[in-house]
């Protein structure tokens, strides 16, 4: 194994929390994302493929969906079309691109993500305050598993609801981090000062 | 009847009775020499200088709304001779030139303020192509300066230099450049171009053109048909739509670029500022108004009106540029429809008709070429020879690969 | 401490709590529930500013934003805040408030001398003088006329407070709580659809808080009250009160702006003073009232002369009045409504003057019926009035207050923002919206015409049915309760003839009917020139009660009806709308996102400047103790690079991962030189065109794989450049198997440049060969370093050293530089900034953005035999013209000063060694300059015409603008190693 | 302005980079008698129509999908929105 020791997206050895009245900014560093795009004519072998490596059909535009094989938890959301984001546990799956290539061979063209973004989880009852005030998203109506990109105070980066009104993930652009955490954190003061 | 100091005392302290129409309405004639198409800035001053210049009489200008209407007054008032390419400076020194006798030439105060011109600096690569184009402008004999960030702060000191997001580097200064009072502009030269026998048509549209074995003969108009020697057009913001009645299509689109003014404040901004980093550029009206703009629309428009993106780009520019302007208030957003070129630059010509000439592509900057246009093109028109300062304002010149990019940007016009 | 002598019954006010503020520097009291005009009327304070032009004393004219007149300061130092109109100026405790555009103070203003010359000053005048001698515009005219002009002023310090902006989604936006708004809302909040009600007041209400109407069995303003409580309760409806939606732009998008904080002190820490929202509104009903317009006569501006709806809106909701002797002066039956309402509170009410030849009686006090008031007296405020009776006697009244009523406008304003034209209505004598509303808008109530109260809970009613059934959804029709539902009963009347004395319409911009006359006498006849021309309609209030009475008076002088003579339109916003608040957060540092590289910790850790590339922040150098100038750290890094080893972090390259089937035939019509043969395990430099023909953009791009490149971009093309290659997979080639990804931010990449890089990269990459022969010049593998990360390993040079490119996923990138640093150690290796970068650069002749300057083709740039001919590829048939391939194009070429000491300047211009220095004699400009420690001297590229054929040409090098000329000898680009054997070494 | 994706649905218009006339997917053929005047035509030329116009817009805050919006530029009514892919298709385009 190799010595060298990651960073977070902020900079720090270990990810950063801030909490507020009702809301919590969690910085999260433990997943590993790939996207996967069909190559032409071979989307059905692509989608099969991935359907039995993360145990779920890949979800249509703006969904996502979640899998399990073997005690081993994943999610997807579409990006583009007949693109995917794939999500996984870092620690199990460092190598998820790499992976996922060697499975889908010539159906797809797989590319490594985790480091491209940064990953903050909103959660508690004035996240709908705070995303209102970032982003164009009607975030109120997000359901269970909705997944939009957009731009969150001009930088742009995906919105991942994973509990309505309550429970959001941010994807931002991971060289951003600190622009992207400081709107967060000054919108939530805003909202709860 | 002049208009002057003594003649204002005179007429008030006898009621202003002797106030004349500053144009007659006249019906239109059924020919005439030359007709211009469009009672904007370039329209009226092309008539003016065909008149005073080029001896040319019998001279109708078309508009189809009521003069001044369109971009000239819709600007906002800038005036400069600040450009790099030597296809456009020269133009552009020629119209600051006509600008500055401008008042005495037409008796009527536009308003002419050379109050400088700033353009912010903000990287080492902003500030090479500041000194290449500060150097092309007094090579070809207009005015800049390189100032580093304290003399911008002498000029400006109450700009973001502590806080920025993207420093001030220094600037180029343009002393000669300024702002005019935009609405004069169109009265004035309709007024000078009134009295030299001009008519000036207002509530007449140019419905087509009658061309006959490739020679224009006249215009149809809402008001009927006028019988034209030569005929010009310069509708800028709607001339693919007059050029399409005469069968061409152009390298231009029409897009709107938004315009703001603030409440009235006392004097706080003596010049005109530039944000480099930004879309934002601000003077301060004699009303005491932020007069102030920023960046187009992006998309093709003749809406004459543009959207809260672009509104809310312009003042986060302003705020970061100015942050003690956080309790001013925007008072009012209008917007005007840009003939957007493929290269940025305008186009002074002739067309493939014969008698038929074209003026227009002026982007965002057609007000302060007004004077300068309309002496070129009325020397076109005139001579049927291109003014020296225009020659390079052709509609064939993508053809022929001699395009006048100032910006760099290509063949997509919402980028220039 | 004043007693609050115009203070009466009734109203609104708390009168439990007792709120101090200031104006001028003199203490007073007002209670909670006041606006400073309320409360500055309820002490007798009636002169509150001076106009534009004349500098006439004016006071309060109306009661909410279309005020005119009462324009103050509020707050000091960076909370100044000019132009406030103190008639929506909420009380609070410590307000502190001043009038403007007076000197030196508001009761003795040495400007009002204006007033005494106003007949020189007259519409248009300045056109007309001020241009002799021609100097003397700028130095005296000029600035005279600046200082006089402007209205409030700015301290210049920063505003200290925060502004937010927001999104709000609904089904239903309800514009205007008053009757028809409550009930628009209430219709549509009880079929369960998403509503928002946003009203400009700080409480919602509207004309139902400043009438003693009843609906149903309660007072109008109970009504209200009850139907915001059942609002309240309801999780779909979000009420929005002291917010003014601004404007009306495409596709049912609004913009509004919440106050959050202007009714108090100082906003609570971390939270907004206002909060700019855009609101995404399926459908939207306008309800925003209507607007009193005044009628001009002789001095109809004093301090008194107020709108009728006013003053009774100042009495019945704020318990204050002008003064105890009010007269009323109208053309319809609403005015007599301001008598009967005052009477009720105890106010003098001496007599109603109305034009109507028929006008019905008023109880209480004497109607002169068919009457005009010809003239005022009272130097700071009216004292008394002239009438002109029916039968043409005059008569002089005493009254301290005048309340004007002519009509009242439907508040049409947002109907306007998309071009809509409003149509007259002769029925009300006033515009109403016209036909082509912003799509999904409706209009309700007295905005749309309907003046009574019964019309406006009905249209309010219905539009909000008819919004919801577009929308699918079923309503049932609420029971309307009774209310008032009288006619408008008016003789339109805009201006009293006759009389001596200025009459105005626009009072803040003091345009009178005079003006008017003498805009028609010169042909400005048009709407717009007539604005223009006079300015009416152009202050602060965007002439809500000015236009129509100045439209009216063209009409006659023309003798066309008013929908003849024509409408202006209104455009955004509908009040005016702080700069901070649209700006928001993006403010300061905040003004743009901030782009870090992976090493940005590090960097920050060895002192390195900082420089902005777009939005990414570099470091330019890293300064070592002892380094006094800039120019030494760049110079060692420099030649520490070129002696052993030097690392940089180049992340900020745009990375696209391109992958596919037809990867290569798709990146071989892309580049204008050829890729289809690129072997795997290779990397290419390549040249993008624009498809003018022009060079856009230039980077590498590496075979991974057959299927698989990974292509880099400029810092500042990375985004265009993706965008563009898009475009050519879906647009042009939607055939072609390719997919893009941009990895830009996924990867750390750092060059690692000099003789030494290898031996260095030896110890951090895991067992590859990299030897000449293993892994040469323009190689590329996908390796793992530091004992097995995964990494990538490309041989590329920049600065013409040996060198290689390190990419590590960017997790690892702070380790790595850390790494490469403690490994490099025994070479002396040394991180470099952008600035070095850009020194060996120039050195080796490579070009960059300067270069790439968006007008310069491959030919320009010495690379005309990279682009391909045989094949097809974006821009390759235009750049063929003539105009692009002259015989005497730009070339690319070298520049040195042939006195080391002289400098050469980027943006400098190249003449001939002799003749003449003009733009007539232009040769060339200089892109980039730098010092090169290598040579020791200043070199330079430059563009020079016919450039390549004049090798050893001495040039002079001009910079007028800086006053230096210089002469410079014309050299090969490549200053260093130009046969490029060190970086195949 | 308000973009309705053909696939997500109403999309603020911010989130697109706009380009210009649909027009610029009918790219030329560079080996055509007149490639040249082709080329010109297809670059420079516009209709520039004051009504109807199809456009291409970009969805950058998006699922960087092109599209063809057909707008009216008088208006700014959006009539259809189609996948540019699908017309580029449909218009023959293919490898």
């Amino acid at each position: 194994m190799h010595d060298l020791i990651p960073l977070s997206p902020l900079g720090g050895a270990a990810p950063q929390v801030d909490m507020f009245d009702g809301l919590q900014i969690r910085e999260v560093t433990d997943r590993a994302l790939a996207s996967v795009a069909a190559r032409l004519g071979h989307e059905a072998v692509c989608q099969g493929t991935l359907r039995a490596l993360i145990g779920a059909d890949l979800p249509g535009p703006g969904q996502s969906v979640e899998g399990s094989v073997q005690g081993l938890s994943y999610a997807a959301f579409w990006t583009a079309p007949e693109t995917w984001m794939i999500d996984a546990d870092h620690g199990a799956h460092e190598l998820l691109a790499q992976d996922l290539a060697q499975a889908l061979g010539a159906s797809a063209s797989v590319t490594e993500q985790t480091d491209g973004w940064c990953r903050f989880d909103l959660e508690g009852a004035r996240v709908c305050d705070l995303l209102e005030r970032l982003c164009a998203v009607d975030v109120r109506m997000m359901g269970q598993g909705g997944v939009t990109r957009t731009a969150l105070h001009h930088i742009g980066g995906y919105l991942w609801c994973q509990a309505p009104g309550r429970r959001f993930v941010v994807l931002g652009s991971r060289s951003s981090a600190r622009s992207l955490h400081h709107a967060l954190v000054e919108t939530a003061r805003s909202i709860t000062g | 009847m002049g208009y002057s100091g003594l003649r204002v005392i005179y007429e008030a302290l006898t009621g202003h009775k002797g106030w004349k129409p500053a144009w007659r309405d006249p019906a239109p004639q059924s020919e005439y020499d030359i007709v211009i198409v469009g009672g904007g800035g370039h329209g009226l001053a092309t008539a003016y200088y065909l008149a005073r210049e080029f001896g040319q009489a019998r001279i109708a200008v078309l508009e189809k709304g009521w003069i001044g209407g369109g971009n000239v007054g819709r600007n906002t008032t800038i005036i400069r001779s600040n450009y790099l390419l030597d296809g456009n400076e020269p133009f552009y020194e020629l119209s600051l030139r006509l600008w500055e006798g401008l008042e005495q030439e037409l008796n009527f105060n536009a308003m002419v303020s050379q109050r400088g011109i700033l353009n912010l600096v903000h990287t080492d690569a902003q500030r090479d192509a500041a000194r290449r184009r500060g150097n092309a402008m007094i090579l070809n004999g207009s005015d800049a300066e390189l100032l580093d960030q304290d003399g911008v702060r002498a000029l400006y000191p109450f700009l973001n230099f502590d806080d920025a997001r993207f420093p001030i580097k220094g600037g180029l200064l343009h002393r000669r450049g300024g702002t005019v009072r935009h609405d004069g502009v169109a009265w004035g030269y309709a007024r000078a171009a009134d009295r030299r026998g001009v008519d000036i048509i207002q509530n007449c549209e140019v419905t087509g053109f009658r061309i006959e074995n490739g020679r224009v003969r006249g215009v149809e108009t809402s008001r009927g048909y006028i019988g034209a020697g030569k005929v010009g057009v310069a509708v800028a913001g709607s001339s693919s739509r007059v050029m399409q009645k005469a069968g061409l299509r152009l390298p231009i689109e029409s897009h709107v670029l938004q315009a703001f003014v603030s409440e009235g404040l006392k004097p706080l901004i003596p010049g005109v500022i530039t944000f480099g980093a930004g879309h934002f550029y601000c003077s301060q009206s004699d009303k005491g108004g932020l007069v102030f703009g920023g960046d187009i629309d992006m998309y093709n428009s003749y809406a004459q009106r543009g959207n809260l993106p672009v509104i809310e780009d312009v003042l986060e520019g302003g705020m970061a540029l100015i942050p003690a302007l956080g309790r001013v208030r925007l008072l009012r957003a209008w917007g005007g429809i840009m003939d957007m070129s493929m290269d940025g630059s305008p186009f002074i010509d002739r067309t493939g008709i014969e008698g038929l000439y074209f003026n227009g592509g002026w982007c965002y900057g057609g007000f302060k070429a007004t004077p300068a246009s309309g002496f070129c093109f009325a020397h076109l028109m005139a001579t049927d020879r291109p003014h020296a300062v225009a020659g390079a304002y052709r509609l064939d010149r993508f053809r022929s690969g001699h395009m006048i990019d100032e910006k760099g940007q290509g063949a997509q016009p919402n980028l220039h | 401490m004043t007693v609050q002598i115009n203070r009466v019954d009734g109203g609104r006010v708390d009168r439990g709590q007792r709120i101090g503020f200031t104006f001028d520097g003199v203490r007073y009291e007002g209670h909670p529930g006041d606006t400073l005009a309320s409360a500055l009327m309820a002490n007798g304070v009636r002169l509150l500013g001076r106009s534009f032009k004349y500098h006439r004393p004016r006071g309060v004219l109306a009661f909410g934003s279309e005020e005119p007149n009462a324009l103050v300061e509020l707050r000091r130092g960076g909370r100044q805040e000019p132009n406030t109109r103190a008639t929506v100026a909420e009380l609070f405790d410590g307000l502190e408030a001043r009038s403007q555009n007076r000197f030196p103070t508001l009761r003795h203003d040495l400007l009002s001398v204006n007033d005494l010359f106003s007949r020189f000053l007259t519409a248009g005048f300045y056109y007309k003088t001020f241009m002799w001698p021609r100097a003397f515009w700028e130095r005296v005219y000029e600035p005279m006329i600046r200082r006089a002009a402007g209205l409030g002023s700015v301290s210049l310090e920063d505003d200290p407070d925060a502004y937010d902006k927001g999104f709000l989604h609904c089904d239903l936006l309800v514009i205007g709580a008053g009757p028809a708004g409550l009930m628009a809302a209430l219709t549509a909040a009880r079929a369960g659809v998403r509503v928002i009600l946003a009203d400009e007041d700080f409480e919602p209400g509207g004309r139902l808080l400043a009438e003693t109407h009843v609906i149903g069995d309660q007072p109008g303003a109970d009504w209200a009250g009850q139907v915001l409580d059942e609002l309240a309760a309801l999780d779909n409806v979000r009420l929005m009160p002291r917010s003014t939606v601004i404007g009306a732009f495409d596709h049912g998008v609004y913009g509004a702006v919440e106050r959050v904080a202007d009714h108090l002190p100082a906003p609570a820490s971390g939270t907004p003073r206002q909060i700019f929202w855009r609101i995404y509104a399926q459908r939207a009903v306008l309800c925003a009232g209507a607007t009193e317009r005044p009628i001009a006569f002789a001095n109809n501006d004093r301090p008194g002369v107020m709108l009728g709806g006013a003053v009774r809106a100042y009495a019945n909701r704020m318990a204050a009045v002008p003064d105890r002797r009010v007269a009323v002066f109208t053309n319809n039956d609403d005015g007599h409504r301001t008598a009967a309402d005052l009477i009720a509170k105890g106010i003098e009410v001496p007599c109603v003057i109305d034009t109507r030849a028929d006008a019905p009686a008023v109880a209480g006090t004497d109607l002169f019926a068919g009457a005009q008031v010809i003239g005022t007296r009272g130097r700071l405020g009216l004292r008394a009035m002239t009438l002109r009776l029916a039968d043409g006697s005059t008569r002089q009244i005493d009254c301290g207050a005048l309340a004007v009523s002519g009509g009242w406008n439907p508040n049409v304003q947002l109907t306007c923002h998309q071009r809509g034209r409003p149509q007259w209505d002769d029925a009300i004598a006033a515009f109403v919206p016209g036909d082509t509303l912003p799509a999904g808008l409706r209009v309700a109530g007295a905005a749309a015409g309907r003046m009574s109260t019964h019309g406006a809970l009905e249209s309010g009613a219905g539009a909000a049915r008819a919004a919801l059934a577009d929308l699918g959804h079923a309503t049932v029709a609420p029971d309307l309760p009774r209310a008032e539902d009288a006619p408008v009963r008016l003789q339109p009347f805009w201006h009293v003839r006759g009389a001596r004395g200025r009459a105005w319409l626009d009072f803040q911009n003091d345009v009178t009917v005079k003006d008017v006359t003498l805009a028609h006498q010169e042909n400005y006849v048009s709407v717009e020139h007539l604005k223009r021309y006079t300015t009416l309609g152009m202050a602060t209030d965007q002439g809500k009660t000015s236009n129509l009475g100045g439209l009216a008076v063209m009409a006659e002088l023309t003798g066309k009806s008013i929908p003849e003579t024509g409408t202006t339109i209104f455009r955004p916003p509908y009040t005016p709308v702080s700069f901070g608040a649209l700006a928001g957060r993006s403010v300061g540092r905040a003004f743009h996102p901030v782009r870090e590289t992976p090493s940005h910790t590090w960097a920050t850790e060895q002192g390195a400047v900082f420089t902005e590339v777009g939005d990414w922040l570099r470091a330019q150098w890293f300064a070592r103790p002892g380094e006094t100038h800039w120019r030494q750290t760049v110079d060692r890094e420099v030649l520490q690079t070129r002696r052993s080893v030097g690392v940089c972090d180049v992340t900020t390259l745009g990375k696209i991962d391109v992958q596919g089937a037809d990867a290569a035939a798709f990146l071989n019509r892309i580049y204008a030189n050829g890729f289809a043969k690129l072997p795997v395990g290779r990397v290419r430099y390549g040249l993008m065109l624009r498809e003018d023909g022009i060079a856009y953009d230039d980077g590498t791009a590496a075979r991974l794989a057959e299927d698989h490149f990974v292509v880099t971009t400029t810092t500042a093309n990375a985004v265009l450049v993706f965008r563009r290659m898009e475009f050519a997979r879906q647009c042009l080639w939607p055939d072609l198997d390719v997919q893009l990804v941009s990895t830009t931010e996924s990867w750390a990449q750092f060059a690692v440049a000099g003789p030494k890089s290898r031996a260095l990269l030896e110890k951090i990459v895991d067992d590859v060969d990299l030897s000449n022969d293993a892994f040469p010049f323009m190689a590329c593998a996908e390796v793992t370093v530091c004992g097995g990360c995964r990494a990538r390993l490309f041989r590329i040079s920049f600065s013409g050293e040996l060198a290689y490119e390190i990419a590590v996923p960017t997790r690892y990138g702070d380790a790595m530089i850390r790494a490469l640093m403690q490994a490099g150690e025994e070479f002396d290796v040394v991180p470099y900034g952008t600035e070095a970068l850009g020194v060996m650069r120039i050195e080796k002749g490579h070009a960059a953005g300067n270069e790439l300057n968006g007008t310069t083709t491959a030919l320009n740039l010495g690379l005309g035999r990279m682009v391909s001919k045989k094949k097809d590829c974006i821009g390759n048939t235009l750049s063929e013209r003539d105009g692009l391939n002259a015989p005497d194009a730009l070339r690319l070429v070298g520049l040195k000063p042939l006195d080391p000491g002289d400098p050469v300047a980027a943006g400098a211009h190249l003449m001939a060694e002799a003749g003449p220095v003009d733009a007539g004699h232009d040769q060339g400009y200089v892109t980039s300059a730098a010092y090169s420690p290598v040579l020791q001297t200043p070199i330079g590229l430059a563009y020079l015409k016919d450039g390549a054929a004049r090798m050893g040409e001495v040039m002079r090098l001009v910079n007028p603008l800086e006053g230096t000329e210089v002469r410079v000898t014309v050299v090969s680009p490549h200053f260093v190693d130009p046969d490029g054997g060190r970086q195949r070494a | 302005m308000i973009i309705h994706h053909p696939l997500l649905g109403p999309r603020d218009a911010q989130e697109f980079v706009y380009l210009g006339d649909a027009s610029l997917i009918d790219r030329p053929d560079w080996q055509a008698e007149d490639a040249a005047g082709a080329f010109h035509d297809y670059l420079y030329l516009r209709d520039n129509p004051a009504g109807l116009h199809r456009e291409l817009w970009f969805h950058e805050q998006g699922d960087r999908s092109w599209l063809v919006v057909t707008r009216d530029t008088t208006t700014h009514e959006i009539t259809s929105v189609e996948l540019a892919r699908d017309v580029a298709r449909a218009r023959g385009r293919s490898r």
